[in-house]
Protein backbone atom coordinates (compact mmCIF):
# COMPACT_ATOMS: atom_id res chain seq x y z
CA UNK A 1 0.00 0.00 0.00
CA UNK A 2 2.82 2.80 -0.84
CA UNK A 3 0.44 4.30 -3.19
CA UNK A 4 -2.41 5.80 -1.62
CA UNK A 5 -5.72 8.30 -2.17
CA UNK A 6 -7.00 9.70 0.96
CA UNK A 7 -9.71 11.66 2.69
CA UNK A 8 -8.25 11.60 5.42
CA UNK A 9 -5.38 13.84 6.98
CA UNK A 10 -2.08 12.82 5.62
CA UNK A 11 0.30 11.20 8.40
CA UNK A 12 3.65 12.41 7.12
CA UNK A 13 5.37 9.79 9.32
CA UNK A 14 3.72 7.04 8.34
CA UNK A 15 4.49 7.53 4.74
CA UNK A 16 7.94 7.70 5.45
CA UNK A 17 8.09 4.91 7.35
CA UNK A 18 6.90 2.85 4.05
CA UNK A 19 10.58 3.86 2.59
CA UNK A 20 12.91 2.90 5.34
CA UNK A 21 15.61 0.40 4.88
CA UNK A 22 18.95 -0.57 6.10
CA UNK A 23 20.36 0.43 3.06
CA UNK A 24 19.23 4.21 2.78
CA UNK A 25 21.04 6.75 3.35
CA UNK A 26 19.04 9.51 2.95
CA UNK A 27 15.04 9.77 3.13
CA UNK A 28 13.55 13.14 1.11
CA UNK A 29 10.28 13.91 1.28
CA UNK A 30 8.17 16.38 -0.38
CA UNK A 31 4.94 18.08 1.21
CA UNK A 32 2.62 19.91 -1.11
CA UNK A 33 0.61 22.45 1.16
CA UNK A 34 -1.79 24.69 0.91
CA UNK A 35 -0.66 28.58 0.29
CA UNK A 36 -2.58 31.27 0.57
CA UNK A 37 -1.33 33.37 -1.83
CA UNK A 38 -0.87 32.85 -5.89
CA UNK A 39 0.53 36.13 -7.78
CA UNK A 40 -1.54 38.55 -5.19
CA UNK A 41 -4.73 36.26 -5.39
CA UNK A 42 -5.74 35.21 -2.12
CA UNK A 43 -6.78 31.49 -1.92
CA UNK A 44 -9.69 30.42 0.83
CA UNK A 45 -9.83 26.54 0.69
CA UNK A 46 -9.23 24.04 -2.42
CA UNK A 47 -10.90 21.16 -3.15
CA UNK A 48 -9.44 17.79 -4.94
CA UNK A 49 -11.04 15.25 -6.76
CA UNK A 50 -9.57 11.87 -8.35
CA UNK A 51 -10.53 9.32 -10.40
CA UNK A 52 -9.63 7.13 -7.89
CA UNK A 53 -8.62 3.62 -9.06
CA UNK A 54 -6.79 5.35 -11.85
CA UNK A 55 -4.83 7.63 -9.72
CA UNK A 56 -3.26 4.66 -7.58
CA UNK A 57 -2.22 3.00 -11.01
CA UNK A 58 -0.67 5.78 -11.87
CA UNK A 59 1.06 6.74 -8.66
CA UNK A 60 2.33 2.80 -8.29
CA UNK A 61 3.55 3.04 -12.46
CA UNK A 62 5.82 6.63 -11.19
CA UNK A 63 6.76 4.48 -8.03
CA UNK A 64 8.22 2.09 -10.87
CA UNK A 65 9.59 4.25 -13.19
CA UNK A 66 11.77 5.90 -10.01
CA UNK A 67 12.73 2.24 -9.16
CA UNK A 68 13.91 1.60 -12.73
CA UNK A 69 16.08 4.95 -12.82
CA UNK A 70 17.49 5.17 -9.71
CA UNK A 71 19.26 2.05 -8.18
CA UNK A 72 17.78 1.05 -4.50
CA UNK A 73 15.76 3.72 -4.40
CA UNK A 74 12.10 2.71 -2.49
CA UNK A 75 8.72 5.11 -3.01
CA UNK A 76 5.99 5.69 -1.16
CA UNK A 77 3.22 8.38 -2.14
CA UNK A 78 0.08 9.76 -0.51
CA UNK A 79 -2.48 12.13 -2.49
CA UNK A 80 -5.06 13.80 -0.13
CA UNK A 81 -8.75 14.65 -1.65
CA UNK A 82 -11.52 16.13 -0.82
CA UNK A 83 -11.85 19.94 1.08
CA UNK A 84 -8.44 21.60 1.99
CA UNK A 85 -7.30 24.81 4.09
CA UNK A 86 -4.32 26.59 4.37
CA UNK A 87 -1.33 24.91 5.35
CA UNK A 88 -3.08 21.47 4.82
CA UNK A 89 -0.91 18.83 3.46
CA UNK A 90 -2.13 17.76 -0.30
CA UNK A 91 0.47 14.91 -1.31
CA UNK A 92 3.35 13.55 0.43
CA UNK A 93 6.11 12.00 -1.07
CA UNK A 94 8.99 9.97 0.09
CA UNK A 95 12.04 8.29 -1.62
CA UNK A 96 14.69 6.50 -0.13
CA UNK A 97 18.20 5.74 -1.24
CA UNK A 98 21.65 4.51 -0.80
CA UNK A 99 23.02 8.03 -1.47
CA UNK A 100 21.52 11.73 -1.16
CA UNK A 101 21.42 12.88 -4.66
CA UNK A 102 19.51 10.42 -5.90
CA UNK A 103 17.17 10.59 -2.90
CA UNK A 104 16.78 14.59 -3.91
CA UNK A 105 16.51 13.90 -8.18
CA UNK A 106 14.16 10.86 -7.72
CA UNK A 107 11.50 12.71 -5.37
CA UNK A 108 11.94 16.11 -7.87
CA UNK A 109 11.11 13.55 -10.51
CA UNK A 110 8.00 12.42 -8.86
CA UNK A 111 6.21 15.45 -8.25
CA UNK A 112 6.46 16.37 -11.65
CA UNK A 113 5.11 12.92 -12.89
CA UNK A 114 2.16 13.73 -10.90
CA UNK A 115 1.58 16.95 -12.20
CA UNK A 116 1.78 15.21 -16.14
CA UNK A 117 -0.29 11.85 -15.43
CA UNK A 118 -2.21 11.55 -12.26
CA UNK A 119 -5.84 11.97 -12.74
CA UNK A 120 -6.15 14.63 -9.90
CA UNK A 121 -8.09 18.19 -9.94
CA UNK A 122 -7.88 20.90 -7.80
CA UNK A 123 -10.85 23.51 -7.94
CA UNK A 124 -9.56 26.88 -6.34
CA UNK A 125 -11.93 28.82 -4.58
CA UNK A 126 -11.27 32.42 -3.91
CA UNK A 127 -13.30 34.96 -2.27
CA UNK A 128 -15.54 35.91 -5.40
CA UNK A 129 -14.69 33.01 -7.92
CA UNK A 130 -14.29 29.28 -7.84
CA UNK A 131 -12.31 27.55 -10.75
CA UNK A 132 -10.85 24.04 -11.44
CA UNK A 133 -7.41 24.24 -12.27
CA UNK A 134 -5.46 22.20 -15.14
CA UNK A 135 -1.70 22.20 -15.05
CA UNK A 136 -2.06 24.29 -18.50
CA UNK A 137 -1.89 26.98 -15.89
CA UNK A 138 0.95 25.88 -14.34
CA UNK A 139 4.51 26.28 -14.45
CA UNK A 140 4.67 22.71 -15.96
CA UNK A 141 2.72 22.21 -19.31
CA UNK A 142 2.74 19.31 -21.86
CA UNK A 143 4.84 19.31 -24.95
CA UNK A 144 1.69 20.19 -27.23
CA UNK A 145 -0.63 20.35 -24.77
CA UNK A 146 -1.03 16.66 -23.82
CA UNK A 147 1.49 14.01 -22.55
CA UNK A 148 3.12 12.47 -25.14
CA UNK A 149 1.95 8.75 -25.95
CA UNK A 150 5.73 7.72 -24.48
CA UNK A 151 4.77 9.64 -21.34
CA UNK A 152 1.49 7.92 -20.74
CA UNK A 153 2.06 4.28 -20.28
CA UNK A 154 5.43 2.23 -19.50
CA UNK B 1 -22.94 -0.64 -22.34
CA UNK B 2 -20.40 1.54 -21.48
CA UNK B 3 -19.89 3.52 -17.97
CA UNK B 4 -18.39 6.92 -19.65
CA UNK B 5 -16.23 9.32 -16.51
CA UNK B 6 -16.30 13.16 -15.76
CA UNK B 7 -14.47 15.18 -13.68
CA UNK B 8 -13.90 18.87 -12.88
CA UNK B 9 -15.14 21.25 -15.24
CA UNK B 10 -16.74 18.29 -17.43
CA UNK B 11 -18.58 17.18 -14.43
CA UNK B 12 -19.79 20.58 -14.09
CA UNK B 13 -20.81 20.91 -17.43
CA UNK B 14 -22.46 17.42 -17.92
CA UNK B 15 -24.20 17.71 -14.46
CA UNK B 16 -23.28 14.20 -13.81
CA UNK B 17 -20.31 11.98 -12.24
CA UNK B 18 -20.90 9.54 -15.44
CA UNK B 19 -23.30 8.41 -18.10
CA UNK B 20 -24.18 5.33 -19.70
CA UNK B 21 -23.85 4.90 -23.13
CA UNK B 22 -23.47 2.54 -25.82
CA UNK B 23 -20.15 3.30 -27.49
CA UNK B 24 -18.65 -0.22 -28.61
CA UNK B 25 -17.28 -0.30 -32.05
CA UNK B 26 -16.78 3.41 -32.01
CA UNK B 27 -13.44 5.23 -31.60
CA UNK B 28 -12.11 7.30 -28.97
CA UNK B 29 -12.45 10.84 -31.28
CA UNK B 30 -15.86 9.58 -32.59
CA UNK B 31 -17.21 9.13 -28.74
CA UNK B 32 -15.85 12.91 -28.41
CA UNK B 33 -17.79 14.20 -30.97
CA UNK B 34 -20.63 12.68 -29.86
CA UNK B 35 -20.51 14.15 -26.74
CA UNK B 36 -19.62 17.56 -27.63
CA UNK B 37 -22.88 17.35 -30.14
CA UNK B 38 -24.81 16.08 -26.72
CA UNK B 39 -23.80 18.03 -24.22
CA UNK B 40 -22.21 21.65 -23.29
CA UNK B 41 -18.90 19.86 -22.90
CA UNK B 42 -15.45 23.26 -23.44
CA UNK B 43 -12.10 22.04 -24.29
CA UNK B 44 -12.13 18.76 -25.31
CA UNK B 45 -9.31 19.45 -27.10
CA UNK B 46 -6.94 19.36 -24.40
CA UNK B 47 -8.73 16.35 -22.86
CA UNK B 48 -7.02 13.11 -22.44
CA UNK B 49 -8.88 9.74 -22.47
CA UNK B 50 -8.83 6.85 -20.35
CA UNK B 51 -10.05 3.52 -21.24
CA UNK B 52 -10.37 1.16 -18.64
CA UNK B 53 -8.19 3.14 -16.42
CA UNK B 54 -5.29 3.28 -18.85
CA UNK B 55 -4.89 6.32 -21.56
CA UNK B 56 -5.81 5.47 -24.83
CA UNK B 57 -5.39 7.49 -27.72
CA UNK B 58 -8.32 8.82 -30.08
CA UNK B 59 -7.92 5.97 -32.53
CA UNK B 60 -8.65 3.45 -29.99
CA UNK B 61 -11.64 1.62 -30.63
CA UNK B 62 -14.23 1.27 -27.70
CA UNK B 63 -15.18 -2.53 -26.97
CA UNK B 64 -18.69 -3.33 -24.73
CA UNK B 65 -18.16 -3.13 -21.30
CA UNK B 66 -15.51 -0.76 -21.12
CA UNK B 67 -14.87 2.17 -19.10
CA UNK B 68 -14.32 5.43 -20.56
CA UNK B 69 -13.34 8.52 -18.68
CA UNK B 70 -12.59 11.85 -19.91
CA UNK B 71 -9.38 13.28 -18.17
CA UNK B 72 -8.84 17.61 -18.68
CA UNK B 73 -5.48 18.81 -17.75
CA UNK B 74 -4.79 17.18 -14.28
CA UNK B 75 -3.33 19.89 -11.47
CA UNK B 76 -2.47 17.59 -8.42
CA UNK B 77 0.16 17.76 -6.25
CA UNK C 1 15.18 26.91 18.60
CA UNK C 2 15.01 26.25 14.57
CA UNK C 3 18.79 24.87 14.68
CA UNK C 4 19.59 21.64 17.43
CA UNK C 5 21.79 19.00 18.83
CA UNK C 6 20.15 16.77 19.94
CA UNK C 7 20.96 13.94 22.30
CA UNK C 8 17.67 12.04 21.68
CA UNK C 9 15.66 10.51 18.62
CA UNK C 10 14.61 13.13 16.44
CA UNK C 11 11.10 13.44 16.17
CA UNK C 12 10.44 14.58 12.19
CA UNK C 13 7.02 15.96 12.50
CA UNK C 14 8.58 18.56 14.88
CA UNK C 15 11.00 19.95 13.11
CA UNK C 16 8.28 20.31 9.80
CA UNK C 17 6.24 21.94 12.26
CA UNK C 18 8.94 24.66 12.68
CA UNK C 19 8.61 25.39 8.91
CA UNK C 20 4.97 25.30 8.28
CA UNK C 21 3.78 28.90 6.62
CA UNK C 22 1.11 30.18 4.98
CA UNK C 23 2.85 31.20 1.94
CA UNK C 24 4.37 27.75 1.76
CA UNK C 25 3.58 25.17 -1.25
CA UNK C 26 5.79 23.27 -0.66
CA UNK C 27 8.17 21.41 2.30
CA UNK C 28 10.95 19.37 1.81
CA UNK C 29 12.88 17.52 3.97
CA UNK C 30 15.82 15.41 3.89
CA UNK C 31 16.67 12.57 6.55
CA UNK C 32 20.18 11.55 7.13
CA UNK C 33 19.83 7.79 8.15
CA UNK C 34 22.57 5.49 9.11
CA UNK C 35 23.22 2.65 5.96
CA UNK C 36 24.44 -0.67 6.39
CA UNK C 37 26.61 -0.86 3.86
CA UNK C 38 29.08 1.88 2.02
CA UNK C 39 31.35 0.18 -0.80
CA UNK C 40 30.67 -3.40 0.32
CA UNK C 41 32.01 -2.37 4.20
CA UNK C 42 29.46 -3.57 6.73
CA UNK C 43 28.90 -0.77 9.30
CA UNK C 44 27.96 -2.07 13.05
CA UNK C 45 26.68 1.29 14.61
CA UNK C 46 27.83 4.92 14.40
CA UNK C 47 29.37 7.67 17.10
CA UNK C 48 28.33 11.54 16.51
CA UNK C 49 30.51 13.74 18.38
CA UNK C 50 29.79 17.50 18.09
CA UNK C 51 31.41 20.81 19.08
CA UNK C 52 28.18 21.79 19.95
CA UNK C 53 27.84 25.28 20.41
CA UNK C 54 29.12 26.05 17.23
CA UNK C 55 27.86 23.68 15.64
CA UNK C 56 24.40 24.79 16.29
CA UNK C 57 25.67 29.00 15.24
CA UNK C 58 27.07 26.98 11.86
CA UNK C 59 23.51 25.58 11.25
CA UNK C 60 22.13 28.47 12.33
CA UNK C 61 24.47 30.68 9.58
CA UNK C 62 23.41 28.01 6.85
CA UNK C 63 20.03 28.90 8.01
CA UNK C 64 20.58 32.74 7.08
CA UNK C 65 22.15 32.06 3.66
CA UNK C 66 18.96 29.77 2.58
CA UNK C 67 17.33 32.64 3.60
CA UNK C 68 19.07 35.03 2.05
CA UNK C 69 19.36 33.15 -1.30
CA UNK C 70 15.87 31.71 -1.07
CA UNK C 71 13.20 34.74 -1.17
CA UNK C 72 10.13 33.18 1.61
CA UNK C 73 12.42 30.38 3.12
CA UNK C 74 11.97 29.15 6.08
CA UNK C 75 14.54 26.38 7.89
CA UNK C 76 14.72 23.68 10.31
CA UNK C 77 17.81 21.19 10.68
CA UNK C 78 18.26 18.93 13.85
CA UNK C 79 21.07 16.95 14.19
CA UNK C 80 21.58 14.03 16.49
CA UNK C 81 24.96 13.07 18.71
CA UNK C 82 25.95 9.98 20.64
CA UNK C 83 25.35 6.18 18.93
CA UNK C 84 23.06 5.82 16.02
CA UNK C 85 22.17 1.86 14.75
CA UNK C 86 21.78 1.06 11.13
CA UNK C 87 18.27 3.25 10.25
CA UNK C 88 18.60 5.37 12.78
CA UNK C 89 18.01 9.28 11.73
CA UNK C 90 21.06 11.56 11.79
CA UNK C 91 20.28 14.57 10.86
CA UNK C 92 16.79 16.01 9.70
CA UNK C 93 16.35 19.16 6.94
CA UNK C 94 13.44 20.70 6.78
CA UNK C 95 12.56 23.88 3.85
CA UNK C 96 9.44 25.55 3.46
CA UNK C 97 9.34 27.87 0.35
CA UNK C 98 6.39 29.77 -1.68
CA UNK C 99 6.98 27.14 -4.96
CA UNK C 100 8.66 23.61 -5.31
CA UNK C 101 11.78 24.07 -7.19
CA UNK C 102 13.43 26.09 -4.78
CA UNK C 103 12.57 23.71 -1.53
CA UNK C 104 14.45 21.22 -3.42
CA UNK C 105 17.54 23.75 -4.03
CA UNK C 106 17.17 25.19 -0.35
CA UNK C 107 17.47 21.97 0.98
CA UNK C 108 20.13 20.24 -1.08
CA UNK C 109 22.12 23.18 -0.31
CA UNK C 110 21.84 22.67 3.19
CA UNK C 111 22.80 19.75 3.47
CA UNK C 112 26.03 20.30 1.71
CA UNK C 113 26.59 23.39 3.65
CA UNK C 114 26.35 20.74 7.09
CA UNK C 115 29.15 18.76 5.32
CA UNK C 116 31.16 22.06 4.57
CA UNK C 117 31.14 23.95 7.96
CA UNK C 118 29.42 22.13 10.70
CA UNK C 119 31.70 20.83 13.60
CA UNK C 120 29.95 17.58 13.80
CA UNK C 121 32.00 14.16 13.44
CA UNK C 122 31.47 10.36 12.55
CA UNK C 123 32.99 7.71 14.06
CA UNK C 124 32.53 4.37 12.32
CA UNK C 125 32.45 0.98 13.85
CA UNK C 126 32.55 -2.25 11.54
CA UNK C 127 33.11 -5.60 12.52
CA UNK C 128 37.03 -5.73 12.91
CA UNK C 129 37.83 -1.66 12.67
CA UNK C 130 36.81 1.90 13.78
CA UNK C 131 37.44 5.26 11.91
CA UNK C 132 36.79 9.28 12.78
CA UNK C 133 35.52 10.05 9.50
CA UNK C 134 36.29 13.27 7.94
CA UNK C 135 34.99 14.72 4.36
CA UNK C 136 37.95 14.23 2.33
CA UNK C 137 36.26 10.51 2.22
CA UNK C 138 33.16 11.95 0.79
CA UNK C 139 32.06 12.86 -2.54
CA UNK C 140 31.91 16.74 -1.16
CA UNK C 141 35.70 17.98 -0.68
CA UNK C 142 36.64 21.51 0.63
CA UNK C 143 38.39 23.27 -2.52
CA UNK C 144 41.90 23.26 -1.73
CA UNK C 145 41.37 20.62 1.22
CA UNK C 146 39.53 23.18 3.36
CA UNK C 147 36.60 25.37 3.05
CA UNK C 148 37.07 28.88 1.62
CA UNK C 149 37.64 31.98 3.10
CA UNK C 150 34.21 33.16 2.29
CA UNK C 151 32.87 29.83 2.80
CA UNK C 152 33.20 30.21 6.72
CA UNK C 153 31.65 33.07 8.09
CA UNK C 154 28.96 35.30 6.81
CA UNK D 1 44.98 31.43 30.00
CA UNK D 2 43.08 30.19 27.24
CA UNK D 3 40.77 26.54 26.50
CA UNK D 4 41.66 24.58 23.59
CA UNK D 5 39.49 21.91 23.19
CA UNK D 6 40.04 18.67 20.29
CA UNK D 7 37.22 16.64 18.92
CA UNK D 8 37.43 13.32 17.00
CA UNK D 9 41.22 11.68 15.69
CA UNK D 10 42.62 14.41 17.64
CA UNK D 11 40.69 14.05 21.33
CA UNK D 12 41.89 10.39 20.93
CA UNK D 13 45.37 11.17 20.48
CA UNK D 14 45.83 13.95 23.07
CA UNK D 15 43.78 12.02 25.52
CA UNK D 16 42.07 14.80 26.82
CA UNK D 17 38.73 17.22 25.32
CA UNK D 18 40.47 19.92 26.53
CA UNK D 19 43.80 21.36 27.67
CA UNK D 20 44.40 24.74 29.57
CA UNK D 21 47.38 26.38 28.02
CA UNK D 22 48.52 30.38 28.08
CA UNK D 23 48.65 30.78 24.33
CA UNK D 24 48.21 34.49 24.59
CA UNK D 25 50.12 36.71 22.13
CA UNK D 26 50.62 33.51 20.02
CA UNK D 27 49.15 32.91 16.29
CA UNK D 28 47.14 29.92 15.33
CA UNK D 29 50.02 28.89 13.14
CA UNK D 30 52.45 29.02 16.07
CA UNK D 31 50.05 27.44 18.81
CA UNK D 32 49.83 24.30 15.96
CA UNK D 33 53.46 24.10 15.96
CA UNK D 34 53.55 23.75 19.63
CA UNK D 35 50.81 20.99 19.84
CA UNK D 36 52.65 18.72 17.35
CA UNK D 37 56.01 19.31 19.33
CA UNK D 38 54.18 18.22 22.20
CA UNK D 39 51.79 15.96 21.70
CA UNK D 40 51.42 12.93 18.55
CA UNK D 41 49.21 14.81 16.91
CA UNK D 42 48.30 13.41 13.14
CA UNK D 43 47.34 15.28 10.37
CA UNK D 44 47.40 18.97 11.40
CA UNK D 45 47.57 20.49 7.91
CA UNK D 46 44.12 19.60 7.41
CA UNK D 47 43.13 21.04 10.64
CA UNK D 48 40.99 23.98 11.15
CA UNK D 49 40.98 26.02 13.93
CA UNK D 50 38.16 27.90 15.78
CA UNK D 51 38.57 30.97 18.06
CA UNK D 52 35.70 31.47 20.11
CA UNK D 53 33.41 29.48 18.05
CA UNK D 54 34.16 31.03 14.76
CA UNK D 55 36.41 30.05 12.02
CA UNK D 56 39.97 31.67 12.26
CA UNK D 57 42.80 31.83 10.21
CA UNK D 58 46.43 30.41 10.74
CA UNK D 59 47.46 34.17 11.65
CA UNK D 60 44.87 35.51 13.70
CA UNK D 61 46.94 35.79 17.38
CA UNK D 62 44.98 34.51 19.94
CA UNK D 63 44.05 36.42 23.03
CA UNK D 64 43.78 35.52 26.87
CA UNK D 65 40.55 33.83 27.75
CA UNK D 66 39.67 32.80 23.86
CA UNK D 67 38.10 29.46 23.44
CA UNK D 68 40.24 27.75 21.06
CA UNK D 69 39.08 24.62 19.31
CA UNK D 70 40.85 22.77 16.38
CA UNK D 71 38.37 21.61 13.75
CA UNK D 72 39.32 18.28 11.99
CA UNK D 73 37.46 17.96 8.59
CA UNK D 74 34.05 17.76 9.30
CA UNK D 75 31.64 14.31 8.75
CA UNK D 76 28.23 15.47 9.68
CA UNK D 77 24.87 14.79 7.84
Amino acid sequence: MNYQISKEPIDIQSVIDKVVQRNAGAITTFIGTVRELTKGKKTLFLIYDAYEAMAVKKLEQIGREIEERWEGAQVAITHRVGRLDITDIAVVIAVSTPHRADAYDANRYAIERIKEIVPIWKKEHWEDDEEWMGNQLETVAYPSGKPEESDLNE
Amino acid sequence: MNKVLFFAHLRDAVGEEFLKIDASGKTVAELKVELVRNYNLPKLDSVMTAVNEEFAQDDEVIQDGDEVAFIPPVSGG
